[in-house]
């Protein structure tokens, strides 16, 4: 059995060996070598044969954030054993039912109702956030089944908005 | 000169302003909402005091319990940095009453600069070239369907009240007119209590280029040199310079005289900016007064090595401006980017979170101009911006590739934002080579995606951190060969 | 131009120098003691290499494997920065030989300037004033009695290889000469292993003035204004400032001039410094000449905007110097100060020890040369310099009030350091007035102590963490009502 | 009974008492009574009716570092009840019979041997560290009972160099 993580809805399959300071990390059947040295508890080194990488690694329940030569990512980890993350892991499909709120914020406008058929990138409502107007579009074709917001409602981040068929 | 400042204001620029009163000697007093109770600014300052709950306008916005805690703590001015009341008239007329000094301009000029139509009929008239546009505010969407057709598409919808791209909208045809109007009003109204607008011809890619001006209350006015500001998304300037690469001496000179003629003409004091677009025949009109310090004054700091913070204050003092036109010398070249909690993958929508992990640059000639800490919560309450980061280098490439070097220092967990798009940008050879506009953005990356081609090392890293935080647990059983994350997952929660 | 460095060197320098490689392009090739691994100088630079154990006669001075790592890692160029090797004939003249660029002078002119008796001699015959002493190096102790009869007491006993005040001792009476002697040997010979010494003329409250100067490789040279190091302690430098408060454009245009004539008389290339004492009739004297890049650079970098670092590079490159003697302005005031790991209450003897908090201050126009990281070891191996803290300022003024706004700033528990004491020096009335001489440290602190008005807020913060601390222990029983630290040290023991 | 501290050799005797948000902290009969914010696991905020401080506290075994309002200072905690922690206090008082070195270093000369009456401020010995020459002088008068190195030797920081009578 393996461990999925995601990263910006990518889904990863991993598992690990370690022996002495080097760890075969096997991500989605590619098998990759590393040796590593601690900077600090957030700072690493880590030496493949072909790079090496200078990481910053935090942690948090479910979660972590890292740095790696220069780019920032957020790994979060899957857990297909309770029924909230079921939900998590359906967001990352391109198929995903549920459209939710990017950000928290402040539902101005609505622009569909239930029953609308609706196209990938039509304006679907505006969310009010930090001052300023965002546009939340479609990201692909459907139906709407069901709106869980009206306007003028206080949304958080990852609230389901609009569920489509 | 004045002994006591409140800093009307949170974030970078509070904590900027705070530091130019600790440097000469003023006693600082800072404002705080519940959510800021914790924040850089409050630390700094000498005293500190809750002005209400984390929605702005119940607290940072709220006239009457600043000028509340401005008596109640003695202070002889009042700086607003930017945003929040630093352009309001009814603020700027409150103090005046209060006989407490604003840090800025007087409330008349305040309040006629404030208007984009009054200052545009106003400055035409001084002889400055203004952009063909509406003298009146609108008053129907008829008088808005006439007054566009004239013009000619596309056209710019503007809050007479504006700033800061709030209530802009770009029409490209008749049939949009009427849901921009309607959008660009509630904007305006949400963010300057003011939903009147009016229209502009829009010029396509123009260069931003504004002139930093300071004038004392004696009649004695310089101009420190311009910004170029063209590269903006959504109206909003990500990355600002000085020099300009489109300025040559002559036009420069030409522009910062006009630039006191427009101070002169609104009877403008204290530090501002006169913004200004400039046409592919180097021609240049006026656009706008930014009655306050701006964002991006640092740029300005850097080349002409004069402190802007420290000038408000002295011309608010009453002081004799000490500088001569002639004395004032650009060196070198000096560029800021805006560092803006926004997710890059998602269309830059504003993001939120907490700050996990941050690193910040620093080096010679490296600034950052910063409120953030480690532990730091980024809300929905206030601006996206999350620090400035500014360079100054002998020459343009020396500042680019300076600028390169910093952002790769900029660490930042915890909350999405778009370094690596900053980074990307200055890094673009239009840019490098100094072909920049208004819409370099919208024609240059479309677009953009993070390239994210270390994505599964970074899993690695994180399942490397997973299995050596777990040696930090030695009385429980470890399963060294086949390392199962299962097992682990239990740690991890009960830490 | 130079496509790869090895940077000899650790610390901050050795961060200076790798972030003006990153931003010219160059790649940088680190080294490290054992005790180094974890530097951070070693996690900027593209490439890094062990080197030796954490002595640095078998690492950081080590030639052989230097050159080793060199040729490895196929550099075009080494820079020494300050200090171990930077101004060592033999390592350059092994440079030359191995065909590897030195950036800095060549071997000739380097032996010339580092023999301090040579160097006399030859400035003094191209007309340069120098202070009267020996033409020769010491033969014996009766040569010395000698000497300095004829000089008359106090004498200044230095050593021929010398710098840093290391083996250098003033001798006040006949009686004393022995052992001055004796030590001075003993230090010169650990310290550059040639004890050789010499006698010069002690000059009573002379003020330190030193030209900073850039030649190329085609005889092109500049001054680039100067630097008063009066304020030292032991001979070492601790507060640095330019432009100085005893020079006029006058003798700023003489003594720059002069230092160019003693770039001239020695064949001396690339960035290098020539030091002068100047009494109090203002006539000045030859010292002797820098020959590396100097720790406190920064301070005419922020006056004149010249990276020092980027115009080594070029020039070791053979670049032609791009800078004209007229163009080269020096606006407003640079101050640095020196922060060593010193305790102020046992004499200012050097101090070991972990770095368990740090914050470093930032802000506009604050520089902060450093290498430092919560979590490092400050050993006995290096040299006791924690960190360079530079401002500018518009006035001398300015720039003092910054300094000691930055030095508020800068927190550093773990190690003992001097930043109290450095903030008393320049808070003085007569630092402040600009009466700086080099026995200013002597004169007016000569047994100076820490005030330590908080020591009993600092107990009562330490108690009330560890009972902060108790919090986070849930599962074990408090006893909240009279709190024992008895019952507390056991968690402490067991955290 | 009460526990001792000690900064900079002087001895605090402390005794806390707690309610709610605010400490009293007895401190040689000088009673102080704080109200306390924690900015951040190592900042906080402590004010007492006269005056506010902010403090940054880390602590290690034994010891905490403490910086309140721009000054420094190690906090160290006596413990009586051990035996290595006795000798630990004596060296805080006048008439400690023991010199210790100030830091690491290497011996390079000494210039009393035992039995040598010696003088406040006299040379001892010369230590070497960090590449600079430290003259190490008597701290109070007194006479040389024991010698425990030799030029040459290496030296940690808190060893007995020298036992007076």
């Amino acid at each position: 059995m393996h461990v999925k993580y995601t990263v910006s809805g990518e889904i990863f399959h991993v598992s690990v060996n370690k022996s002495d300071n080097v760890y075969t990390v096997k991500i989605n059947d590619d098998e990759m070598i590393f040796e590593y040295r601690m900077i600090d508890p957030h700072k690493m080194m880590l030496r493949s044969p072909d790079a090496s990488y200078k990481a910053i690694v935090t942690t948090e329940p479910g979660a972590s954030h890292v740095h790696v030569n220069h780019q920032s990512f957020k790994v979060e980890k899957i857990i297909q054993s309770k029924s909230s993350d079921f939900k998590k892991e359906h967001l990352l499909v391109d198929e995903s039912p549920i459209i939710t709120t990017p950000m928290p914020g402040k539902v101005l406008k609505v622009f569909v109702k239930e029953g609308d058929e609706i196209r990938t990138k039509q304006s679907l409502l505006i969310l009010e956030a930090m001052k300023m107007e965002n546009n939340i579009t479609a990201p692909r074709d459907g139906i709407v089944k069901r709106i869980n917001f009206s306007e003028g409602d206080l949304v958080e981040a990852g609230q389901t908005l609009i569920e489509l068929e | 000169m004045i002994k006591k400042i409140l800093i009307a204001n949170r974030g970078e620029i509070a904590v900027r302003v705070i530091n130019a009163c600790r440097e000469l000697g003023i006693q600082s007093v800072a404002v705080y909402s519940e959510v800021d109770h914790n924040a850089l600014h409050v630390l700094m300052a000498d005293e500190a005091y809750e002005i209400g709950p984390a929605n702005a306008a119940a607290s940072y916005l709220n006239i009457d319990r600043m000028i509340d805690i401005a008596r109640k703590t003695g202070v002889d001015a009042i700086h607003p940095g930017y945003g929040f009341l630093a352009e309001n008239p009814l603020f700027v007329e409150r103090c005046e009453q209060e006989d407490l000094i604003f840090i800025g301009p007087g409330s008349k000029a305040m309040m006629l600069v404030g208007d984009k139509i009054r200052s545009r009929v106003t400055v035409a008239k001084a002889g400055v070239p203004v952009i063909p546009g509406m003298t009146q505010p609108l008053v129907s969407v008829e008088d808005l369907m006439k007054n566009a057709d004239q013009l000619g598409y596309p056209v710019l919808l503007k809050a007479s009240a504006g700033g800061g791209g709030k209530g802009m909208r770009i029409v490209q045809k008749k049939a949009d007119l009427a849901a921009a109007l309607e959008s660009a009003k509630r904007e305006a109204m949400a963010a300057f209590g003011d939903d009147s607008v009016y229209l502009e011809k829009y010029m396509s890619s123009p260069r931003h280029v504004e002139i930093q001006i300071l004038a004392d209350q004696h009649g004695h006015m310089v101009y420190l040199g311009e910004r170029e500001c063209s590269i903006q998304r959504r109206h909003q300037k990500i990355i600002e310079e000085s020099p300009s690469t489109a300025l040559t001496p002559e036009l420069r000179a030409q522009m910062g005289e006009t630039a006191l003629k427009v101070v002169q003409a609104t009877g403008y004091t204290n530090a501002g900016t006169v913004e200004f677009l400039i046409d592919r025949n180097n021609d240049f009109y006026f656009l706008e007064v930014n009655a306050r310090l701006q964002v991006e004054h640092p740029v300005t700091e850097m080349v002409s090595g004069i402190d802007l913070v420290k000038q408000q204050i002295r011309i608010a003092s009453g002081e004799l401006l000490d500088l001569k036109q002639n004395e004032i010398v650009s060196r070198g070249h000096a560029i800021e980017c805006r560092i803006y909690a926004e997710d890059p993958e998602q269309n830059f929508l504003p993001s939120t979170g907490r700050i996990v992990y941050l690193q910040q640059p620093s080096g010679p000639w490296v600034r950052n101009d910063s409120s953030l800490f480690p532990g730091l919560d980024i809300s929905i309450h206030y601006d996206p911006i999350l620090a400035k980061l500014i360079v100054w280098g002998e020459t343009r490439d020396d500042a680019i590739a300076r600028l390169i070097a910093a952002i790769d220092d900029y660490v930042i967990l915890g909350v999405k934002h778009q370094l690596p798009f900053l980074k990307d940008v200055v890094n673009h050879k239009d840019f490098r080579e100094g072909r920049t506009s208004t819409d370099f953005i919208e024609s240059h990356y479309h677009d953009w995606k993070p390239v994210h081609g270390l994505k599964k090392i970074a899993v690695a890293a994180a399942v490397i951190q997973e299995m050596n935080a777990e040696h930090d647990f030695p009385q429980r059983q470890r399963q060294r060969d086949l390392y199962n994350p299962w097992t682990q997952l239990g740690y991890w929660e009960l830490v």
